[in-house]
């Protein structure tokens, strides 16, 4: 089995599982980072020191930094308690319609509260255009919330002139990086983000753990979604996870340290890939052919039925959508905001890539998806379409 | 998720391919699913049959079984395919069944071809 | 260093720890459970059935059980997610003024939307009257949520009793159990309980790592606090953490082998502390002599400032008052609603034991308390008390 | 949390006790603290001194040093004493401020005290 799915989870890089074993294990690190006694203080040092690291990484300071259960809860607690808490100044939200789900049901529930959500289209290829989020932008805005980097796609939004837009119009900017941290460089404040999503199981560490920054000068309180002992300024209750914040801060900082040669060599095994399977007929890249992050190539294929494309390939972990609502068969809402048919959209391939795939593995996939798109279209009564449906 | 069966139907679908003949077809791409199938009729017997299919493994691998299950018999048998009996054998999953409903259709269309036609070659 | 802090955390069990290192290293296991292909079922397979397994341990069906990220989430969920789901059939809700924060802060928070909360008084000893919840039910309630073994004086609440009045005047039941699993028999069916709250730190599990039962029978719904993605059966998105479901069952599983053996070892090491302690004039218990869990024993000293008993005592890993409110040094609201003056809450001591407590070391934390007691009154202008103030 | 000089202070304070001449207290059970001072003057200073104290380590550190840093002095130097000092000394932290106060006041009415009875030992 040849792993290509790395968008939708990595495997734990083995100096994090070290970390984090290590931690379940010792008899200094097991207290309650609540408690006051020794132990229990030793331990809050330590999820505090990581806590500066990983903030450190984005250009944000310490306090600005909340861990959480991951992305989702991080999307939730930015874009719900955000505009619960300014919900006098305004109850509009503008994002994109090829949002991740945690960003879109947010929304969808201020919805049903009677917040107004304008929901932008992306081009063709997949990128937002900041002067539509300009556009979208009313007296009654209060949070903008638009992703780094699309999970299916890999397309990469130009977040920086977007903050800058939302800071000239003093609307707040959340940017969901579960994608693109590890990946592409980050810095919240040259990139004005008011709030960013974090994950660690994205970049090689344990899933379950997250972090939401909040810019402290620009935000002062969210309205919490969990209550109850004040741990997290009083934004996120319940007894921190030690190993889990000391694995993610090992995995970031890897991640981090990875950032000039790691994304490179990503990106030159997922262009070899792609120009292996841009020979295939019919074959159609989705998303922006330069702006997209180093570790995502989706294809789509006219004419192959989408599952057994992918039982075809069934010797690869691939996806055909995003991981997180793959259980619905439904054709993915990211790909049919491009202009894919749903016929189109289904019969699409999301390779991912990342810190232990091979060119061998990229070889083996290309020669697999190549014969099996052959041996589809020889069954199909329709054979080679002519043009892309 | 795919039984053995299904498996070994979609891997190595010994009857795919389109003949000239009787033939009959169900489904669109549209709607994800279409299968024709062709046969040619010899001393009253299904003597050749091939299916072509744009679809899901089961419905590839359904196909397969059904020609395989329809050879050496006499065309009427188009008429009587159970669609039950093919899940069985391939442990089809309930929310698949409109797949084989679609196969049935195509089967029966396949029978009326050759009963407007009834060229039997052996004639 | 003598850990006698085990109900704010316990150290993670040795076959738990390895069950996850495993877990966080394996081939097999780090596919994302959301994921269609092979190793994304594997996954989701290794997932449910810790799923079974620990719905079996209090006689739950697999798809009654969710997966939260802790006891504080799964409060949350179950009460603001029941109250908000049949808010229309009413808007009030019965708890008890000695809840977890996680309870009371919820609480709290549903009655900024409008909703009615009954707080009612235990009695000196801490123990709630079911009669007393049953007068405080009315037309408009629609959750009780009481506690089954308070976090601060281990005190059990008659929750079978509690659970029959509340099934029959059809009003959900939710307990919160992070302290009582693996220290007392817990059936959901026999004890009418219709939500249970379940913590894998409080029994040598994983930190961040919780459940949340919802019968099957009676609630088809709540409303999520958490969106995006549609896991668990669209209550609580976000990517499964495997290791940590692993190990939580792990520790589950083996606390509910060892409940014929482990709570009666520590009920008698508890009950050796309190026999040696009680000697030390005007100490007092807090909170039930009998109904009582086996891990805690929590104590007032008379004419003891607080902050020195402990500080004396600080070889010793112990708690004033909750863990997860120690930060703030306000005398323990739990111990207030005893009967404790203030002063007499602040000098209260709880010691809570567990699997690795020996009776060498129990002994040695009665030495050295009643050296600090003696030393303490010493230095002190009031000397000792003659009764208790 | 605790200083070093917290914690030795804490465990061995050589001049807990009372003693009969001048005193001076301050503070409550109720408000969590009470410090009470107790001294004899010989030949125009304090030769002897004592402290008793129902409050948090810092207080009772605090009050042992007052008292080390007082004995030998003349009793006017209790009105002197200066808790700026003593915080830095101990590394008291801010918020513990209202301690020292208390000892300060309870200083200054052991002076007091004295200043009415002027009760030298040596006389
Ligand atoms: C863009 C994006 N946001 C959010 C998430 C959710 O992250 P998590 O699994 O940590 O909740 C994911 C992954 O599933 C993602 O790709
Ligand atoms: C009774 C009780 N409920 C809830 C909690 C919160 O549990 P968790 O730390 O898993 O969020 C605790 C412990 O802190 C507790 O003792």
């Amino acid at each position: 089995m040849i792993y290509l799915d790395y968008a939708a989870t990595t495997p734990v890089d083995e100096r994090v599982a070290e970390v984090m074993s290590r931690c379940l294990v010792s008899p200094e690190l097991f207290a309650n980072s609540a408690s006051s006694h020794a132990p229990g203080r030793r331990v809050n040092q330590a999820i505090e020191s990581a806590r500066e690291q990983v903030a450190g990484m984005i250009n944000a300071a310490a306090r600005e930094l909340i861990w959480t259960s991951g992305a989702t809860e991080s999307d939730n607690l930015a874009i719900i308690g955000a505009a619960r808490f300014r919900s006098n100044r305004g109850r509009h939200l503008v994002t994109s319609v090829t949002e991740h789900k945690a960003v879109l049901d947010s929304c969808h529930a201020l919805e049903k509260e009677g917040f107004d959500v304008s929901f932008l289209h992306p081009d063709e290829f997949g990128v937002l255009a900041p002067e539509d989020v300009s556009a979208a932008i009313t007296e009654a805005t209060t949070v903008v919330s638009i992703m780094h980097v699309n999970n299916e796609t890999g397309v990469i939004q130009d977040i920086r002139a977007i903050g800058e837009i939302c800071r000239s119009r003093d609307v707040l900017f959340h940017v969901d990086a579960a994608q693109s941290f590890g990946r592409l460089p980050i810095d919240v404040r040259a990139d004005h983000i008011d709030m960013l999503s974090l994950s660690a199981h994205k970049t090689y560490g344990p899933k379950g753990a997250g972090a939401l920054f909040l810019d402290a000068r620009r935000i002062g309180r969210v309205a919490p979604l969990l209550h109850g002992g004040g741990h997290e300024r009083g934004l996120r209750p319940g007894t921190l996870p030690t190993h889990q914040v000391l694995g993610m801060s090992k995995a970031l900082e890897i991640a981090q340290r990875n950032l000039a040669g790691e994304p490179p060599r990503i990106a030159a095994l997922r262009d070899h890939l792609w120009q292996r399977i841009s020979t295939i007929p019919a074959v159609q890249l989705n998303g922006h052919e330069a702006r997209r992050s180093c570790h995502i190539l989706n294809v789509s294929v006219a004419g192959v039925e989408g599952e057994s494309l992918l039982y075809g390939m069934r010797d690869f972990a691939l996806s055909s959508g995003s991981a997180c609502i793959s259980d619905a068969a439904e054709p993915s809402y990211v790909l049919k905001s491009l202009g894919r048919s749903d016929q189109l959209a289904q019969g699409s391939v999301r390779f991912s890539l990342g810190r232990f795939t091979t060119r061998a593995e990229v070889d083996q996939a290309a020669d697999a998806f190549a014969a099996t798109v052959a041996r589809l279209r020889d069954l199909s009564p329709y054979g080679l379409p002519d043009g892309m449906d | 998720m795919y039984s053995r069966a299904v498996e070994q139907a979609f891997e190595h679908p010994a009857h795919a391919g389109k003949l000239s003949g009787a033939c009959g077809a169900a489904g669109s791409r549209e709607t994800g699913t279409r299968v024709e199938f062709s046969m040619q009729v010899a001393s009253g017997r299904i003597s050749r049959m091939c299916f072509q299919a744009y679809g899901c493994p089961h419905t590839i691998a359904a196909c397969e079984l059904a020609v395989e299950s329809l050879l050496g018999h006499p065309p009427e048998a188009l008429g009587c395919w159970d669609p039950g009996g093919a899940a069985e054998r391939l442990k089809i999953p309930v929310e698949k069944t409109g797949k084989l409903l679609l196969i049935q259709d195509a089967l029966r269309n396949c029978l009326q071809d050759w009963d407007t036609t009834e060229l039997d070659v052996t004639e």
